[in-house]
């Protein structure tokens, strides 16, 4: 075993210990500043992708002087593989809405939203059920705080969280400029703090068992537990709650049918790992962990030895094709020309060497594109391309 | 005196004027590719057809004379209806990839497109060439861009005498360079550029060497030097749309400075140096001529500046060599300086350096990769980029070349003097030469005008002049009442007239200045387009403006040159001069 | 049902007139339309007071918002990756057979559509596939044609 | 004023406001970042991402357009990473885009063009998508040509149509590969909102967006020697012009620009200024009735304010957005229409010309005009009273055509009968002259005395704010004009649709009380056409400006009803001002139109 | 003058000779360039052919460049660059042996001769190449072999033909 860290199952998040009001009561009955003060000894990181220090974000737009402030839970689970948000919204509701309603509480907020995607149309109407019994809890500690659902309606660039203001606000769900932040100008230009469902899942954790708990898990900047969307080639697809840090050679010994060649780790935008580098392989956010470290959303996926990687890397640039806002060129016009370099190499209209231009042009993707989407595009472009040169090639 | 009519303006012009002629200096403006000033016109491309009444075709005004009481129509419908055709017809055999053609928004073919107006199109033809030869150090050749105006024949054929560019085959399979089997790289090209000046499209082009100068920049272990040729000052800011003849230095020095050279020097300074070199050549050559028996002493001594004329006489007077001075031109010196000198007073390693030369001339690329120009497996020179590439790379930079304040080159190698400014001209180097060989030889200074030698200016072909000496210093007694007579071409055809003489012993000459492109380095075929003898004109007045403006207008008086003999060199000719200064030439093949 | 003029009314005193209801909007009316025809986003801009090109280049962002008539019942048919591997092609070949029409045609009863789409999030249970918002997983060809009798019986008795 | 900022841009320390962005702090120290989909006059984007530049120590490039400068920042605009990042991207924009740049209507003025040429790329290694995809180019407008091939989404036309027009004809529609410039539902932009302003033109950076081009027909019409063709040229032409043949912004090229329309073949070289002063007489008459009505004999019926008709685009703005306030328009036509009428007619007349054989051109700062000559009514002279319109670009286009060496041409004076001009014409170029010209008629054919102002000029109404109000309060007035003493005249001024809109809300809300509006559709008016040579910005626009009140100041008759010619005209032909004949000829009517 | 018909012995000269020769034709031109197109006939005559090498020494003798030989002989099609065979075949490409199957011809002695047109085996012994009507229309499809005329030739016929020649 590389890693000192074992794999190691956690349950937290769907476990219903305590009842949510009294977490409720309880914490917005304590001052912003402990709450605050509380996430950020946590070390908890945002879920959803991009793992910003959750305390700091809601520490920012505490401090921002405005009477109207949101708090939005990103419902918008698009990356393939993943699946963590849906199995939370529809098993612990409450404890979203509760970590909501807190930090409405910590930042001054009145007003939370759920953006749920489209294709998440059918956990509506109980989700419903579930905000309104939270109202009238809500009314009868006499807390003001309102949640609503808004419905996404396909379009993978909303999980973007600038995107996902501008489909909020009845346009095109395309990225803003950055800076400002939503920190200072979120929906309708006004302060917010927009968190990942399971990031607010997590929170309900620490505002539960305090901090400590939750710190004591994972390593140094990856603490805590994660839950992660297991699917591809395994024969327990699921989700599953583990603590970070755990070497992808342990967690394919767990979840791989021996015969997994390599593990797709973040979903499409995320990186793919071949199996001679399991070992090696740490998974946690960026920081010095031995090894590659991933920035992840929890998607795994794990391919076995008779898939094409071809068809794999084909099928994700089918999707950035097509979910790209269109707005900037690097990603609108990169991704068709990735598209299109890998099947002209695959073809042999064009010669392997054609690869190396294209990884050229990802890393260029990379540097000027406008949102996370066009950035990330060059993880599994180039972590593909890469390690399985030869199945591009015609 | 002849009256004729055009787009109904009665206009009177000489006997022998053609239509385009009159139209153009009654500022009607015809199209036109293959007509080229000053030089027998062909009229292949017929775009300049204009409608003469009472003939039945139309005319090639390019090569039609004016008659008496001819009413001629440059624009009338049919000429009109014509004129599209013939241009879809040339693009029906062009690439018609502008975006990524370097000569793009500055090609005439793309200019007459805006002008012409197409909106279908409706010949789409077989593309007859394809063969790109990059095979040459200067200059690329791509067929496939090609419009067959021929110019670069004209320019090659009759003002430079090369003639290597020509048609080949005859129909739609016609293209145009050297033989089919031979390369650029490998022919009796003197990679002088010159049909790269006047090529309308982006059929020829000099090898772009941007790329090679960026990556040095970016790379933090060098050290890197540029520096500038005379020319190239006054020739640079119609890049930037300044008027022709606008003196650019402050600005460009302090462009230079902006792209991220580390020392920016000045060819000029060098200049200076080779006057100091190829005058006491020649006042040895002159000496052992004058005063000893034996025959070695070879005159008249010729110029060694232009790396053009140099290739060029290596391959057609192979036999006559020894004519030319034995110095290096001054921008080999100037590098062979860098990595020595220089690097020994800064104590860089020689090899951390990186000597980049912007220069008018396409050739110099080829000089830098003669073999007697290494020194110990290094380059004098590591780069060379031509005017209009330095343009290129300022633009390329985001830098506002306009607004730019002054900036100053760099010492120890940037002074210069006013005789430096002139060697970017046609009888510069010899008006340099013999202001400070006169005064070597008699105390005193060249007597002219400004210390200027009047026949020895402007555009002539061939220019020669003669100097008697009087009362020179006792050491000089042998050459008194000596008439010293000198002659100055550009443009190989007159040099290959000078030499001819040469060989047939009837060269009344001591001394002979040839550069290699017509009107000198101002023309040079790294030079921004267009360029005609206006322009010229205009740049070579610069280049005289510039001289007179100097405090010190004699290379002698250099402050930095006494410096650099002193601390380095020692005397001219001397020792470390021939190992640094000097070189050798190669005998080539005549085709 | 109500006419769609009457529907966009209802919406809109529904959600309000401003921008930012416009998406709950789009998406009532795609509910009952299942599509948003050239008039009901004619319709919608007048309703908000918002230039009519604006409300079609919103609808057009989003691939739920369907701007061609569509069947009564849409059939989506993930076809990211995992949904990909592990036999998405079998499924649409099924369907397609079965309908008689192939991917982004209706059957000419109006009644199904077909279309692919991205990432349904029901990765662990590849394949899967939305009719309308009933979900689907874990599909075989003969599920799928189980599933599809199902819809067509239902149909049949004048549902 | 807030504390400065210190940044480093190129190793170069400058001090800037905050809030500044890093492309506004590189221009001001003369650094140079090229752009696409950046314009001065619109909001900025940031989706072309050829401005990106490398702050150290990030490892992302940021799109210096979009990025707001911040205390202690490194800036590098030419490094290793920004030089290649900014190439690849270029490529790609090529891959995209139709590169046929030989048959392009924008050769030559294109900044894809000159940005391929300023960063010389020389290989195509990409696949080129354009063939991949079904481009369908839209020339069922009058006007506007647009052609997706060439469309690099830099959405400028997009926020000019939205920002500055108020109109959102054009749209971006679809996500991903898909995505492009369309309408609603993609209709043809003849089918849609469109007022054909050709703002949008003026603001594409490729040949995405053209107009519609009519030279070809303009020739043919010249060669034929049956036609007798005549010209006429807007005042915001000659303060064009001269930019597309290499002068400065804003020079003045009247005499020049006659003389190389007499060399084109043109039969005679006419002034649209000239019905300019005409339609200040008839429009001022018509104000003065309409007031008359509404002050001394209280009908209800009067429509106050009345609001100028001049501007093509702006017309049918109104017949879209506001089709019940209709009859607020005066009734006169255009100056270009009313030219078209009388040439036809007086015109032929005088000549002793059959009007059939005429063929009547205009050259106008405008794409509207296009579509105005092609509206049914336009055919009072008893046929089309216009032939052919062309913009000030089309007109540089003929001149090259030519072979006419501009610079060097001699001035020379409009024909005459219709020709003659007075300042008041002149103005009208710009937003506010059409204003400022008819209250110096109407002020004296009141009073009998010169407006108040000094030299004539009404600065309230000159400068390029958006809506700029006057009142002139009349007093002492002629006889006739008794019921006018000590009313305070109420005027304002639009330019830029957008500004149109918040005038006519304001009006709609009963927030403001007018009795006399212009508006004209384009930004700074005419001279800020969308036939105007491009580029285009604030600042051009103002030197545009200038030239023409220079041009006014320097005419000897600045009063309309001043003009010779126009004095003759009514005594010859048109007898008075809003007569039957004038009726007939000089006045139209508007029809409502669907907004949606 | 040495004319065309005293050259006939070439046969039996040695490389040098032939130079040699080429070198008294080219005074006996005085060097002249209006000259050119006769001396390069007679060098054709001399060498069968006109190889590079050729030109080079003609460009030498006569002080132009090399390019510019070069661009005239590549003007007329009785130059040829690449050695003869010994039987030149050469198909009638005028309308009338066109239309009668000239073109199926071509193709058969393309296919039978492993070389295309203007190129020569290499065994030496065939050229192919195609005229522009000789004025047999009625013996259409016409082919010649060196100056034979063969009447009304198609594909089936050739691989005889040309059998009978080796």
């Amino acid at each position: 075993m590389s890693s000192n860290y074992q794999l190691k199952r956690v349950d937290f998040i769907f476990k219903d210990e305590k009842d949510w009001k009294e977490i409720l009561k309880n914490n917005i009955n304590r001052p912003p500043q402990e709450l605050i003060n509380e996430l950020i000894s946590s070390e908890l990181k945002g879920r959803g992708g991009a793992g910003f220090p959750t305390g700091l974000k809601w520490k920012l737009t505490a401090e921002v002087d405005d009477m109207t402030k949101y708090v939005i839970c990103n419902a918008d689970e698009g990356e393939p593989g993943t699946f963590k948000d849906r199995e939370i919204l529809s098993k612990v509701p409450f404890k979203v809405l509760t970590s909501m309603a807190v930090c409405g509480h910590v930042i001054g907020s009145k007003e939370g939203y759920i953006y749920l995607r489209g294709e998440y149309f059918f956990l509506q109407p109980e989700l419903n059920k579930a905000i309104c019994e939270f109202e009238q809890y809500c009314q009868e500690i006499n807390f003001d705080f309102r949640i609503r659902i808004f419905m996404g309606s396909g379009a993978y660039i909303c999980g973007e969280e600038t995107a996902l203001f501008e489909s909020m606000e009845g346009k095109r769900g395309e990225p803003r400029n950055k800076p400002p932040f939503p920190s200072n100008f979120g929906y309708m230009g006004k302060p917010t703090v927009i968190n990942n469902v399971e990031t607010l899942a997590h929170t309900y954790t620490i505002f539960e068992f305090g901090a400590k708990r939750f710190y004591d898990l994972g390593v140094q900047y990856s603490r805590g537990s994660k839950l992660f969307s297991v699917s591809g080639d395994t024969p327990k697809p699921g989700i599953y709650e583990l603590e970070l840090g755990m070497s992808l050679e342990d967690f394919v010994d767990e979840f791989g049918d021996g015969d997994t060649k390599a593990v797709q780790v973040g979903g499409a935008s995320g990186f793919l790992v071949p199996r001679k580098r399991f070992g090696e392989t740490t998974i946690g956010f960026q920081g010095k962990l031995t090894g590659i470290s991933l920035p992840t959303g929890g998607s795994m996926m794990l391919f076995n030895s008779s898939r094409s990687m071809y068809n794999v890397l084909d099928n994700y640039l089918e999707f950035f094709r097509e979910e790209s806002c269109g707005q900037c060129t690097p990603c609108r016009v990169g991704c068709q020309q990735l598209l299109n370099g890998i099947k002209a190499v695959k073809r042999g209209e064009k010669n392997a060497l054609y690869l190396d231009k294209l990884l050229r042009l990802t890393e260029t993707m990379q540097y000027t594109a406008k949102c996370g989407l066009g950035q990330s595009v060059a993880n599994s472009f180039s972590s593909i391309v890469e390690n399985f040169r030869e199945e591009m090639i015609y | 005196m002849i009256n004729l009519t055009i787009n109904n303006k009665v206009l009177q012009v000489e006997e022998g004027t053609t239509i385009f002629e009159a139209a153009k200096q009654n500022n009607i403006l015809i199209p036109h590719f293959c007509y080229m000033e000053n030089v027998h016109q062909i009229g292949s491309c017929r775009i300049c057809v204009v409608e003469v009444e009472g003939g039945k075709t139309l005319m090639a005004s390019c090569v039609t004379p004016a008659t008496e009481g001819m009413i001629v129509h440059t624009n009338s419908e049919r000429v009109r209806q014509v004129r599209k055709v013939i241009f879809e017809l040339m693009l029906s055999d062009h690439p018609k990839e502008c975006l990524s053609c370097w000569r793009n928004q500055n090609c005439e073919l793309q200019e007459l497109g805006n002008l012409i107006q197409l909106h279908e199109f409706r010949y789409e033809g077989a593309k007859s060439k394809d063969i790109i030869d990059s095979s040459s150090p200067s200059i690329i050749r791509d067929s496939s861009k090609c419009i067959l105006c021929r110019r670069c024949v004209t320019v090659c054929n009759e003002i430079q005498g090369v003639g290597l560019m020509n048609p080949h085959h005859r129909g739609f399979s016609t293209f145009i360079g050297p033989s089919e089997d031979e390369l650029l790289g490998e022919s009796v090209c003197t990679n002088c550029g010159q049909c790269v000046l006047v090529c309308p499209v982006g059929a020829l082009k000099e090898k772009d060497s941007t790329a090679t100068v960026w990556e040095a920049l970016y790379d933090k272990t060098k050290t890197v030097v540029v520096q500038t040729a005379p020319a190239v000052r006054a020739a640079l800011g119609e890049i930037f749309l300044y008027e022709p003849g606008t003196l650019v230095t402050g600005k460009m020095a302090a462009a230079l400075h902006q792209l991220g050279f580390n020392y920016v020097f000045d060819t000029n300074f060098a200049a200076d140096l080779t006057i100091m070199e190829e005058g006491s050549e020649f006042l040895e050559r002159v000496r052992n001529a004058f005063t000893s028996t034996d025959k070695k002493a070879v005159l008249p001594m010729i110029t060694s500046c232009s790396p053009g004329w140099i290739k060029f006489m290596e391959h057609r007077f192979p036999d006559q060599l020894a004519h030319l001075s034995s110095c290096k031109s001054p921008h080999m010196m100037l590098g062979a300086l860098t990595k020595s000198y220089f690097a020994e007073k800064m104590n860089i390693d020689p090899a951390k350096l990186f000597v980049v030369s912007v220069m008018p001339c396409t050739a110099k690329k080829f000089e830098i990769t003669r073999p007697e120009m290494f020194k110990d497996g290094l380059a004098d020179v590591d780069a060379v980029i031509t005017t209009r590439e330095l343009g290129r790379m300022i633009k390329d930079a985001g830098i506002d070349f306009r607004n730019l304040p002054d900036g100053k080159f760099d010492s120890p190698l940037g002074l210069s003097t006013g005789a430096a400014d002139i060697f970017g001209t046609t009888g510069g180097v010899m008006e340099a030469a013999l202001r400070t060989v006169y005064e070597l030889v008699t105390g005193r200074e060249m007597p002219g005008k400004k210390l200027h030698i009047q026949p020895l200016t402007g555009l002539n072909r061939i220019k020669t002049a003669a100097l008697k000496i009087e009362n020179p210093l006792p050491e000089f007694a042998f050459l008194n009442g000596v008439t010293v007579k000198v002659a100055v071409t550009s443009g190989l055809r007159g040099a290959a007239e000078l030499l001819d003489e040469i060989k047939s012993g009837t060269s009344p000459y001591h001394f002979i200045e040839i550069m290699g492109c017509p009107g000198g380095c101002i023309s040079g075929g790294g030079q921004p387009r267009p360029v005609n003898d206006e322009i010229r004109t205009q740049r070579l007045e610069a280049i005289y403006r510039e001289d007179e403006g100097k405090m010190v207008r004699k290379s002698h008086e250099n402050e930095d040159i006494m410096l650099l003999y002193r601390d380095f060199l020692g005397v001219p000719l001397g020792h470390k001069s021939h190992e640094l200064l000097h070189t050798v030439y190669t005998q080539r093949s005549k085709n | 049902m109500y006419p769609v003029s009457e529907l966009i009314r209802n919406l809109a005193d529904q959600h309000g007139r401003n921008r930012h209801n416009l998406l709950p909007i789009l998406q009532g009316v795609v509910e009952q339309e299942k599509y948003l025809s050239e008039y009901s986003m004619i319709e919608i801009a007048r309703e908000l007071d918002l230039p009519a090109s604006e409300v079609y280049g919103t609808a057009t962002f989003y691939s739920f918002l369907e701007y061609k008539k569509m069947g009564k019942y849409i059939i989506r048919v993930c076809k990211t990756i995992t949904c990909s591997m592990k036999g998405k092609n079998q499924v649409v070949k099924a369907i397609e057979d079965m309908l008689k029409i192939s991917v982004g045609e209706t059957t000419p009863d109006g009644n199904f559509s077909l279309l692919q789409t991205n990432c349904l999030g029901l990765c662990h249970k590849a394949p899967a596939m939305l009719i309308n918002f009933d979900v689907y997983t874990d599909l075989t060809p003969e599920k799928v044609r189980e599933i599809l009798t199902n819809y067509i019986n239902k149909k049949g008795k004048g549902e | 004023m807030a504390k400065k900022i210190k940044i480093t841009i190129n190793e170069l320390t400058v001090e800037v406001e905050p809030g500044t962005s890093i492309l506004e702090a590189a221009r001001e120290t003369g650094v140079i970042i090229p752009t696409l989909c950046y314009h001065k006059d619109l909001c900025v984007a940031g989706n072309c991402r050829v401005c990106v530049v490398e702050i150290v120590g990030q490892k992302r490039l940021s799109a210096a357009c979009a990025t707001p400068c911040d205390e202690g920042m490194d800036i590098l605009t030419n490094s290793f990473k920004v030089r290649n990042s900014r190439k690849h991207i270029i490529e790609l924009l090529l891959s995209e885009h139709n590169a046929d740049c030989t048959r392009c209507y924008k050769n030559g003025n294109c900044e894809l063009q000159k940005l391929a040429s300023d960063y010389k790329i020389m290989t195509q290694d990409f696949i080129r998508l354009v063939p991949l995809k079904n481009y369908t180019i839209d020339q069922f407008s009058p006007s506007i040509i647009k052609d997706d091939s060439k469309c690099i989404r830099c959405q400028r036309c997009v926020r000019t149509c939205e920002e500055l027009q108020g109109v959102n004809a054009l749209t971006v529609a679809y996500k991903g590969d898909r995505m492009k410039i369309a309408t609603f539902f993609e209709k043809p932009m003849n089918d849609v909102i469109c007022t054909n302003c050709g703002q949008c033109i003026n603001h594409c950076p490729t040949g995405a967006l053209v107009e519609k081009n009519y030279i070809e027909e303009v020739w043919d019409a010249i060669a034929d020697k049956n036609c007798h063709v005549i010209v006429q040229t807007a005042p915001a032409v000659r303060v064009g012009l001269g930019e597309e043949l290499g002068y400065e912004y804003g020079s003045r090229v009247t005499g020049k620009m006659v003389a190389a329309l007499k060399r084109l073949g043109f039969d005679a070289v006419m002034d649209t200024d000239f019905t300019a002063d005409l339609t200040i007489l008839e429009e001022g008459t018509e104000l003065l009735t309409r007031l008359k009505r509404a002050l001394v004999n209280h009908d209800p019926d009067v429509k106050l304010p009345m609001a100028t008709s001049c501007s093509p685009g702006w017309i049918k703005y109104i017949e879209h957005m506001y089709p019940e306030y209709l009859d607020h328009l005066s009734t006169c036509k255009s100056p270009q229409q009313m030219f078209g009428a009388l040439a036809k007619t007086y015109y032929a007349r005088a000549r002793n010309l059959d009007p059939e054989k005429i063929v009547s051109v205009s050259i106008m700062p405008c794409t509207a005009k296009k579509f105005e000559s092609n509206r049914p009514e336009m055919h009072d002279s008893g046929y089309r009273d216009v032939d052919y319109v062309l913009t000030t670009r089309e007109l540089a286009i003929m001149i090259k055509q030519a072979g006419i060496d501009f610079m060097k041409l001699g001035d020379m004076p409009f024909d005459r009968l219709m020709g003659e001009s007075t300042g008041a014409g002149v103005i009208f170029g710009a937003t506010g002259g059409v204003m400022e010209a008819a209250l110096r008629t109407a002020y004296e054919l009141v009073t009998g005395r010169n407006v108040p102002f000094e030299n004539l000029n009404i600065m309230p109404v000159r400068g390029m704010e958006g809506v700029k109000e006057a009142s002139i309060r009349i007093e002492n007035p002629l006889e006739q004009w008794a019921f006018l003493d000590g009313v305070e005249l109420k005027c304002a001024v639009a330019h830029g649709l957008i500004n149109a809109k918040k005038v006519m809300d304001s009006i709609l809300s009963g927030k403001s009380q007018y009795h006399f509006i212009e508006f004209m559709a384009c930004p700074g008016g005419c001279l800020g056409g969308g036939g105007q040579p491009i580029p285009t910005s604030p600042e051009i626009r103002r030197k545009r400006a200038e030239a023409i009140y220079a041009e006014d100041l320097g005419m000897p008759l600045r009063k309309s009803h001043q003009n010779p010619e126009i004095v003759k005209i009514y005594a010859d032909f048109l007898e008075k001002p809003m007569s039957e004949k004038s009726h007939h000829l000089l006045h139209t009517k508007y029809s409502p139109r669907e907004r949606f | 003058m040495i004319t065309t018909d005293e050259v006939c012995n070439v046969q039996t000269m040695t490389e040098e000779e032939k130079y040699n020769l080429l070198k008294t034709v080219i005074l006996d031109y005085e060097r002249k360039e209006s000259n050119l197109i006769q001396i390069l006939h007679m060098a054709q005559a001399i060498f069968g052919f006109l190889p590079v090498e050729v030109q080079h020494f003609i460009a030498n003798q006569m002080e132009l460049s090399v390019s510019k030989i070069n661009s005239v002989l590549t003007f007329y099609s009785f130059f040829s660059t690449q050695p003869k065979g010994k039987y030149t075949v050469s198909i009638c490409l005028g309308t009338a042996c066109y239309v009668r199957g000239g073109k199926e011809v071509l193709n058969k002695l393309r296919s039978v001769l492993g070389i295309d047109v203007g190129a020569t085996t290499d065994d030496k012994v065939f050229s192919l190449s195609i005229m522009r009507c000789i004025g047999a229309c009625g013996l259409a499809p016409a082919m010649t072999i060196n100056k034979k005329v063969y009447k009304q030739v198609n594909p089936n016929k050739i691989p005889l033909i040309l059998g009978m020649l080796k």
